[in-house]
C-alpha cells in the first residue's frame, strides 16, 4: 500500500478480493503462485509488483522475479512450460518434498467442504469412501503445503451451504481439527492453522479462543444476513462488521495493466 | 575387438511387450503435460488388464484414459483431474464413487514418500503431514506410530514399488541417458524407485550432444528408449508443443457423457477412432493430422 | 515507487558475524575440494569456539584446521582424512583418541538422512545400513526400532539441523542464486537443512547470467552471497584451480610433527601466518602470491 | 577374456590383483570407480575396456563410458573435477542415497581391521571407544554402499595380523556377522554380504556354510604358510590351493598401454 492510496471505486469482487490476498504476503517470502485460481495468482502478483519486490515467486517448478517484466504473460496451469522463461532457477517436483519450505511460505487451499474449524476435504462427500455421493480431484499437495508453510489461507470461488458445512464428510488438509487454540497441539502438529478464509462474500478469520470460524469483514454490497442464510454452520458474528477495503487506485491500475490482462477477474 | 557399446531403442511394440496384465506401472508427467501417450494407447490396444498405476503426483486425463479403457484396477495419485478442462476427471470419478476401483490414497508428499521409500529399498518412510486428516482411516497401508527418537506421532508411508516406469521426455540418446526440457516434474523419483524405466522422446540424439551438457541429464541411465515425435499428444510437451486443447475438451466431452448420462458412445467412439483403428504411433499422429500437430507450437 | 530488488552480496567481515560461538555450521564442499576457505579463516581469526560442525560427507582437512585452531566441540562426518595427502586428519585424530572431540559418528547414507530429516522437519528418518555394525553403539542417538510397516529392524538417524551452512560455489548472482560448476557435492542438502545458507563464491554474475540456464541454479535462494577469488584454496575448485598440494602438504607436516611428536610448533606458524597474520582474504592471497595462485590452473 | 588368451609372464602382483578385479565386472552393471585405491580402478577400467563396454562408470559423480578414450588420463580423488569432461551426466552426492543402487552394483570395501567373518572396521582400533589406539577416518559410504549393491569385495593393501584379525574392535561395515550362512539374515538384512577378500599375498573366500574366511588361491611366488603365517585367525585351507590366475598378454597390454601410463601399478 506504497504510493497513492486513494481507494478505487469501481472493481469487481474477485479485484477486491486479489486485493486482500496481495496484503498477506510479506517481503523477502517465497511464495508458491499456485496457477490454477486466478484470484490468489493475481493477488500475489499485485503484492509483488506493488510492495514486495523481494519475494521468490514460485512459478509452474521454476523460481522467479517478476518485478521488470512490464506485463504478465498469462498462465495459467501447474504444467505450463512457458513462464520457465523467467526462470532463475528451477525445483524439481519432488524436491518440494525435501523440504517443503524451499518452495513457500504460504498457501492457499480450498475445498469441496469446509468446516467450521477449517478443516477442508478434496477427497469427496458422502458418508461410505467406498460408495461416495461425489468424488472430488484428490488432496494434491494440500495437506503437505499446509502443514508446512508459516500460514496458510483458505479459499473457496462460491459461498454456499454445500461447501461450508458443520463437518467434512473427510478431512484432507487439517485446519484446527476439533476446535480450540491448541486443537492442532493436541494432534501433536504444528501450531500454523488457516489464518482466513476467503469467498466470494466475505473474509472469515477465526475466534482466538475456540478456533470457530467468524466473520471479519462483508464484501462491498454483501449483508451479514446473506453470508450466515448461504453458511452451513452457525457463523461467530461480532458487533461490527465492517465492509472488506478494496483496492487502492494504483493497485487496481497494476493488477489491470500489468497482472490480468485478460480481464479474468474482471468477469 | 570390444563389441560397441548396445543401443537401447525399442520400436513401440517391442516396449509394449514389457508391459503385462497386474503388473505396477509408474507413468511420468503432470497434470496436462508430458505422459508417454504413444506407450499409454499400446496399453490400450492391447487390451492389458488389472495394472496398478502410479501417478504422477498429480496425475491427469492420461490416467483417466486407461480407466476408461478398463486396465486399471488399482491407482496411486494424488489428484485426478484436468486443471481448468474438467475440476475431476470424469471416468476416475464414476468409478471411485462405485468403489470399482483400489484407490491408494495420498498426497504429494506421501506420494513420494512412498517412491522414495522402494528407491531406498526401505519398507516405509514418515511423513509428519496428514495427522488429523482422513488419511491414516482411508488408506489403512498408511500407519500411525510415534517416532522413536522423539516420541511424537508420525505417519509410515509404506513404500510402492513399480515394476516398469514409463516416462515421457524431449530427448535421450541411444544409451539411455534421458535430458528432459524442464524441470521433468517427478519423473526422476519414478526412475529411482521402479525396477526398470522406458523413456518415451521426442527425439533420439547423439550421444556427444549429450556429453556437451551432461548437467541436463535427468535420468543417468534407462533401460529402453522409445522414438515418438508428438508422443505426448494430445498433452504438452516443454520445449516442443503447448496442448491440444480441442482434442481434451473432445474427450472430456465423451467422459461426461458417462458421467453424467452413463452414455458410452462417445468414449467408444473416441477408443475406435484413436486409439484401435490407429496400429502404431505414426497412423494416431495420421489420425490427428499433420496440421493440427504443426498448430500447436509452444508460443 | 517499488524498490529496487536488495542485493545480499555482504563483505567476509559482515558475512562472519552471522557466526557465533556455540552455534551449528555445515561447511560444504567435499574432501580437498569446495571448501568456503575465507569463512573457514575468519571462524579461526575471530577466535569462534565450541561449534558443532556438519560434514561434508566426505569431510576434509578444512575441518581438520578448525580442531586444530581450538573452534570445535562436535563434530558430524563420515570421513575425515585428505586421500593420498593423508589417510587421517592429524588433529582430528589426535583428538578423536584422547576423546577431546564429541563425534556424531556416522556413515554417508546416515549422515544425509540426518540433514534430510531436519530439511523435511521431521525428529528422524529411517535407514536400513547399519544393522549389525557397531554404529549404534557408539552413536547411542542413533536408535535401533521395527519399522511400522513391516515389522523388520531399522536404524532411526536423527535430524541434524544446522543455524547456518556456509558453502563455496563458482557463482552466484546478487539475489543468492547460485551456480556451482560439477555437482556441488552434498552442498544442496546443506542448503536445506540449515536455517541460513551464506554461499561464498568465486564470482558474483549478474541476474540475467544465471536466467541464461536456470536449470545450472543449484540453491535457488541462499541468504547471503560473499565474494572471495580463490577463495577455496588450498583446496581445489571445479572449473576454476586444482588443490595446492604443496600448500597442503605444508599443513599436512605441521599436523603429523604434532601427532606424531607432539609439538605444536609448526601448527601455531601455520595458524599464524596464513590465518592470523592476514586480516582479510586478500592478504591471504598476498601471503600466498599471486605465481602460486595462476599456476593452480585446472589443466 | 576376450580375443587373445594366452596369460603373460611379467607382470606385477598389483597387476595381478587388478585383473582379478576386472574378472568380477559383469558387462551392462553399473560401477562405481573408487578413486582412492588404483587397483580395484585399474581393474574394473580394465573389464570395461576389454569386456564390458555397456558398464556405466561411476567416476567422481558422474557417469560415464570410456571405450572410446584411447588412454586415461590420470584421475585419483573421488573430489577431482577432470574427468568430469568425460561425463555424460551427473549424481549430486547426496541423491546417492536416494537409491544407492543408481550408483553402482559393485563396491569395494578397504579396513583398518577385518575379520574371520569378513566384517570390516574404519572407524578405530583400541578397546574404548571414547580412547582408541588409533583413530581411523571413519566409514565414508562403505556401510551404505556395502549395504545395497547385490555384492562387494574387500581389499587390503597389506597382508598381515593387524589387519586380518580374529574380531575387530568396532564393525564399520557388517560382513558375515557372527558366521553362518544365515548370519546375514539373523541381523535382519540383505543377504549380499562380501564375496572375496584381495590381498597382495592372495586371494580368499567364504566357507558356504560357516561363512568364514577360506583361502582360495595364493598369488605366485606366495606359499600357503606365508598366508597363514601373516592371518591372524585361523584360515580354512583347502586341500589344493591354486595360484591365483594372472592377465593375458591382452589384458596386460591394455593395462599398461591405456589405463595405467604413469605405472602406479609398476610400483
Amino acid at each position: 500500500m506504497t504510493g497513492t492510496t486513494t481507494l478505487a471505486k469501481d472493481f469487481t469482487i474477485k479485484e477486491l478480493l486479489a486485493t486482500f490476498v496481495s496484503r498477506q504476503v510479506r517481503d523477502g517470502e517465497r511464495v508458491a503462485v499456485g496457477a490454477g485460481l486466478h484470484v490468489p495468482r493475481a493477488g500475489i502478483l499485485l503484492a509483488h509488483l506493488t510492495r514486495c519486490p523481494n519475494v521468490r515467486l514460485y512459478v509452474v517448478m521454476t523460481f522467479t522475479n517478476l518485478t521488470k517484466e512490464p506485463r504478465m504473460e498469462p498462465f495459467y496451469t501447474v504444467y505450463d512450460y512457458r513462464p520457465a522463461k523467467w526462470a532463475e532457477g528451477y525445483i524439481i517436483h519432488d524436491d518440494f518434498q525435501e523440504d517443503p519450505r524451499i518452495v513457500s511460505d504460504t498457501f492457499v487451499v480450498g475445498g469441496l467442504q469446509i468446516d467450521k474449524f477449517g478443516n477442508s476435504n478434496l477427497i469427496g462427500v458422502g458418508k461410505d469412501y467406498k460408495h461416495l455421493d461425489f468424488r472430488g480431484p484428490g488432496a494434491v499437495g494440500t495437506l503437505s503445503m499446509a502443514h508446512y508453510v508459516d500460514r496458510y489461507y483458505l479459499f473457496v470461488q462460491s459461498h454456499d451451504k454445500r461447501i461450508l458445512v458443520d463437518k467434512c464428510d473427510f478431512i484432507s488438509t487439517v485446519g484446527w481439527g476439533q476446535g480450540g487454540s491448541d486443537g492442532r497441539k493436541k494432534l501433536g502438529i504444528p501450531g500454523n492453522g488457516p489464518v482466513y478464509c476467503m469467498t466470494p462474500l466475505c473474509i472469515m478469520d477465526f475466534d482466538e479462543t475456540t478456533k470457530h470460524m467468524r466473520l471479519k469483514s462483508v464484501h462491498p454490497g454483501v449483508t451479514v444476513q446473506q453470508v450466515v442464510d448461504n453458511t452451513g454452520f452457525a457463523l461467530i458474528i461480532p458487533k461490527d462488521v465492517p465492509v472488506t477495503e478494496g483496492p487502492t487506485e494504483e493497485e487496481l491500475r497494476t493488477l489491470r495493466e500489468r497482472i490480468d490482462i485478460e480481464g479474468m477477474l474482471r468477469k | 575387438m570390444l563389441p560397441e557399446r548396445k543401443s537401447l531403442v525399442l520400436d513401440e511394440h517391442a516396449a509394449a511387450d514389457w508391459i503385462r496384465d497386474g503388473m505396477t506401472i509408474a507413468i511420468g508427467g503432470f497434470i496436462n503435460s508430458s505422459h508417454p501417450m504413444a506407450l499409454v494407447r499400446q496399453i490400450i490396444r492391447r487390451g492389458i488388464k488389472n495394472l496398478t498405476v502410479v501417478g504422477a503426483a498429480s496425475g491427469g486425463l492420461d490416467l483417466d484414459l486407461l480407466i476408461a479403457a478398463g486396465c486399471v484396477k488399482r491407482l496411486v495419485t494424488t489428484y485426478m483431474g484436468g486443471e481448468h478442462y474438467c475440476p475431476v476427471a470424469p471416468f476416475f470419478r464414476i468409478a471411485a464413487q462405485r468403489g470399482e476401483l483400489d484407490i491408494f490414497e495420498c498426497d504429494e508428499g506421501m506420494f513420494y514418500c512412498a517412491l522414495r521409500a522402494a528407491a531406498q529399498r526401505l519398507p516405509s518412510t514418515p511423513w509428519k503431514a496428514g495427522i488429523g486428516t482422513s488419511f491414516p482411516e482411508i488408506n489403512p497401508e498408511i500407519k500411525q506410530y510415534n517416532d522413536p527418537v522423539s516420541g511424537e506421532p508420525m505417519l509410515a508411508i509404506p513404500a510402492i514399488k513399480p515394476d516398469l516406469a514409463i516416462i515421457y521426455a524431449a530427448h535421450s540418446d541411444a544409451f539411455g541417458n534421458v535430458q528432459h526440457v524442464g524441470t521433468g516434474f517427478g519423473d526422476r523419483a519414478m526412475w529411482r524407485a521402479a525396477d526398470k524405466t522406458i523413456a518415451q522422446v521426442e527425439r533420439v540424439i547423439p550421444n556427444e550432444e549429450v556429453r556437451k551438457n551432461p548437467l541436463a541429464t535427468s535420468l543417468v541411465g534407462v533401460d529402453a528408449v522409445v522414438r515418438a515425435p508428438y508422443g505426448s499428444h494430445p498433452f504438452a510437451a516443454p520445449g516442443y508443443y503447448i496442448e491440444d486443447g480441442e482434442h481434451i475438451r473432445e474427450y472430456v466431452d465423451a467422459g461426461n457423457a458417462y458421467a453424467k448420462k452413463g452414455d458410452r458412445g462417445p468414449i467408444e467412439a473416441y477408443l475406435e477412432k484413436y486409439i484401435l483403428k490407429p496400429k502404431t504411433h505414426e497412423e494416431y499422429l495420421e489420425t490427428i493430422g499433420i496440421r493440427r500437430l504443426v498448430a500447436l507450437h509452444e508460443y
